[in-house]
């Protein structure tokens, strides 16, 4: 069967150079960095290139680059390292409403540990309001955290008004950037944040690991304690087949990004335009033009998301959606939600998401396969009275 | 997640639609996933003789809907009237636990249906209706009946 | 030059087989357990496989094991994570003082967030001893952590004897096992235990992925929140390569068990006899039965480690050291420090842990190297009045 | 850890040893990491002739000894009492943070070692000495003293 893996913000395929370069690394370089022999040398110099690699990509120095084992990883040891460095300063945390999951129910743990959390609502497009969280800043607020792009609609916020506005205001603001990072320019210079969250599986690298941005002379508690890894800011020994991978998935990105980036918009646009012309009653969730180059997300009327997933998974192509089934709990989507989708909607949502391993007859076998697949489902729907 | 034989369900298409000037309707929601369905049959002589089924859900409750239509299609009213949501789980070897309150509902609208095709012959609901509550994930009706 | 690697307590070559497994799942298997189509049904079906390998190696159930991002994470995750959820029933932990770092700073952590830690103190060979538990455990003692085998030294503790104490005082005990798992007959049944850490890259598995038992029906806070991943125990998208290379690890080790004990056993006791026969002034650290199969660590009069570690690596052979110099600190190790051993001895120290890789020609080569370069350092040393 | 120089003068062994009847010896030890040095030095018209080290420590206390050894032979004692063990690391190319203030003694030894060489004959200690402390780590002379 023909398969087609439209399901690249959950995770991508890893490159070849990538797992070549990990297996590689396995063989000959398998030392413990913290070592000084000849083989914690060679790892440790490994490593080193990828720090340097990953600060690249992101115009960091290397010093500045935690490596972690992944984007939750990062999120909550800035969310939870962070409040707790200040918390004799305030008790106060910022982030919006449409979170990923990692920042959200870390906001929620705070919550109950004697944290007052913000979540600043979003308007029908996905996007924070610059003025709304410069009215939720107060003096006991110690950090401000919104994501780069959204993960399943692919709204990107305008993180350096966001941050500007934390700056003016004595905040530290971090961005979870794993959507972005390997789609966006993204230079920490520029957004002007003090952390950015990034994960080696949404970029063609391996799952596992991933990285936190700390600018310099940042402090937060440690996540880990144990050795004196990472400058004391994250122990265990170091996954280093895995940040090789991220590190050269990172040099990857650096260097295809502004191709990378044509070619999806490209099949995006496509892939939107040719859905919204086969089919009757969708609407595009997210922002028409403040979007990630790789997402389409559409809400199909009177169907159900999971049995449009189902069936185009029949047919060898690999979706996500946002209804309740598939989200693993009882409300469907909180990012459609929030802004303000009904809850039908919500149900009847599809997220396909491109990356750089697709290709222009995977956009047609798509439009091909899915229109009938919706209609079918609607002739099934007892909510659907369009053309019985 | 799902066993073979639900995905094979999940594909049956025979019972799927609505019985014009059916004998009896009965229509459920699930308040916690939003899954919705709609049931109709035809009685004769006391037997459920076509039943057919609408579902808005998941694979679960689409699954579960048609198995629900097979297992009582042709069966005598006083035998559908026992048959549950935990009947169709069952017949299908299993359901994914979080689906098993919410999506698998097929049954509930049955027992929805047989009650209307009483009341409008003029006896008594005695079927599953009010058992419902039996069934952890709290049902609500349909706010279209 | 001929490289001889005995550094296998810092991490082991990773196995062929498992270098192989990982790769062919990244290619192939890339997808993200989580979804519900192919390509992420394949990832979880390795996943749970790999579950399996893992629980068989220990003699647990799958769904009684959590993988982490290693062995610190697994640690911090039980000693924050079960202190945590206790904490209304009391703050008082026990654990020991040759911990590794991850444990000892976690439990310095805890101790400057409100929680009393008591540090068992243990004999000459580094054991610690039973009835100073029982006479430690108080009514508000909620978690006790007490590692399977020493990292430095290799001395294994009476875990049986340790959990039943604590089963009896109702009282969770989790052992860290690092080091023992794929040496040792580990079995969760036998031993008692509620939680275990393991960690992939010490059982010649992969970096950056290891797992904590947890026994069925032991709750904890989670370390990460996010995502449901873990049973809601571990939010984050799973490392599927990581995992998989450790189930293999796991099912190896499983297999090959008695046959590689026997094998360190005999090069460890022929290097300990053979330093010692070859070298004057010597002294052989840990127990002298109850001791892991691959280490040996032996201290050195007069002359200091990482000097002699410098010489070996120079020669090719990879050794670590428990002088302050290498370890990082001001101290020499803690766990010398702990079992009375000087300071200069513990300066003088030096660890050789042996591995599957290894053979009696790398036995043979450290003994014909060693001795020359610790009589070199003892001419040099102005402590050594010997033979000048 | 160590760059290719460091590693070169951790295996120079020209100026290893005792110089037997020695015109002055110093010895000091790191508080801080346990490491020990004793310099000997033979002086001939206000120069040092020849002075040789023995080091119980790790690489950048063998290294540094070295080093001081190199730069030390053949210089005016005036001249030789001004190096400080800062010009030692910075002869070596730099030494790793955590070991220069704690093995990098070389120096201070050979202070040691010129008072000691003063005192003998009659003259105050004007050397670096006094100055020991402007390095940070703390330094105390050695029990052996
Ligand atoms: C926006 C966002 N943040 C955080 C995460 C978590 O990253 P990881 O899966 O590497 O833990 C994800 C992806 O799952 C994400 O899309
Ligand atoms: C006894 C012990 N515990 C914990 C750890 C930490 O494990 P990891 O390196 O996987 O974080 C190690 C090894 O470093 C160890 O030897």
């Amino acid at each position: 069967m023909r398969r087609v893996y439209m399901d690249n913000s959950a995770t991508t395929p890893v490159r070849q150079e990538v797992i070549e370069a990990m297996s590689e690394c396995m063989k000959d370089d398998f030392g413990n960095p913290s070592s000084l022999h000849w083989f914690g040398r060679q790892a440790r110099r490994r490593m080193e290139t990828a720090r340097e690699q990953v600060a690249g990509l992101i115009g960091a120095e290397p010093e500045e680059i935690v490596f972690t084992s992944g984007g939750t990883e990062a999120d909550n040891m800035v969310m939870k390292g962070v409040t707790q460095q200040l918390r004799h300063k305030g008790r106060h945390v910022i982030t919006s409403s449409v979170e990923h999951h990692a920042i959200l129910h870390t906001g929620e743990y705070l919550e109950k540990n004697g944290f007052d959390v913000t979540y600043l609502a979003v308007d029908e497009h996905g996007r924070v309001d610059p003025d709304h969280l410069r009215h939720a800043i107060g003096p006991q607020t110690t950090l401000v955290s919104i994501m780069l792009a959204n993960n399943e609609v692919g709204t990107i916020q305008p993180i350096e008004e966001l941050a500007a506005i934390c700056r003016e205001n004595g905040v530290l603001f971090h961005t979870d950037a794993v959507q972005g990072v390997g789609q966006l320019d993204v230079d920490v210079e520029t957004l002007g944040v003090d952390f950015l969250s990034l994960s080696g599986h949404k970029l063609y690298g391996p799952k596992g690991v991933g990285a936190l941005y700390v600018r310099r002379n940042r402090r937060f508690q440690p996540l880990f304690h144990g050795g004196g890894h990472e400058r004391r800011r994250r122990a265990g020994t170091e996954n280093i087949p895995g940040i090789v991978g991220l590190g050269l998935a990172c040099q990857l990105s650096h260097e295809e990004l502004p191709e990378r980036r044509e070619k999806l918009v490209a099949m995006r646009d496509g892939l939107i335009a040719g859905l919204i012309e086969r089919v009757e009653d969708v609407q595009l969730n997210g922002h028409p033009s403040e979007r990630l180059p790789n997402n389409c997300n559409l809400s199909f009327n009177y169907v159900e998301g999971e049995a449009m997933l189902l069936n185009l998974d029949l047919q060898g192509i690999a979706v996500a959606s946002g209804s309740a089934c598939t989200s693993g709990s009882i409300e469907p989507s909180h990012v459609l939600l929030a802004m303000g989708v009904s809850r039908e909607l919500a149900q009847g949502s599809l997220r396909l998401s491109l990356g750089s391993f697709n290709c222009t007859e995977d956009v047609d076998y798509v439009l091909e396969t899915l229109p009938p697949i919706v209609d079918k489902l609607r002739q099934m729907s007892p909510l659907y009275h369009g053309k019985e | 997640m799902y066993t073979e034989k639900v995905m094979e369900y999940f594909t049956k298409q025979e019972n799927v639609g609505e019985i014009p000037d059916a004998d009896g309707e009965g229509t459920i929601t699930s308040p916690t996933c939003g899954d919705l369905m709609k049931v109709t049959i035809r009685v004769k002589d006391d037997v459920i003789e076509d039943v057919k089924v609408k579902t808005f859900g998941c694979g679960a409750a689409i699954a579960s809907a048609a198995m629900l239509t097979e297992l009582v299609k042709g069966m005598p009213l006083s035998e559908a009237m026992s048959v549950t949501n935990m009947d169709v789980a069952e017949a299908l070897g299993g359901l994914p636990s979080q689906k098993l309150h919410c999506s698998n509902l097929a049954a509930d609208a049955l027992q929805e249906a047989i009650a209307d095709y009483k009341e409008r012959n003029g006896n008594e609901a005695t079927g599953q209706r009010g058992k419902r509550k039996e069934v952890p994930c709290q049902l609500e009706e349909a706010k279209g009946k």
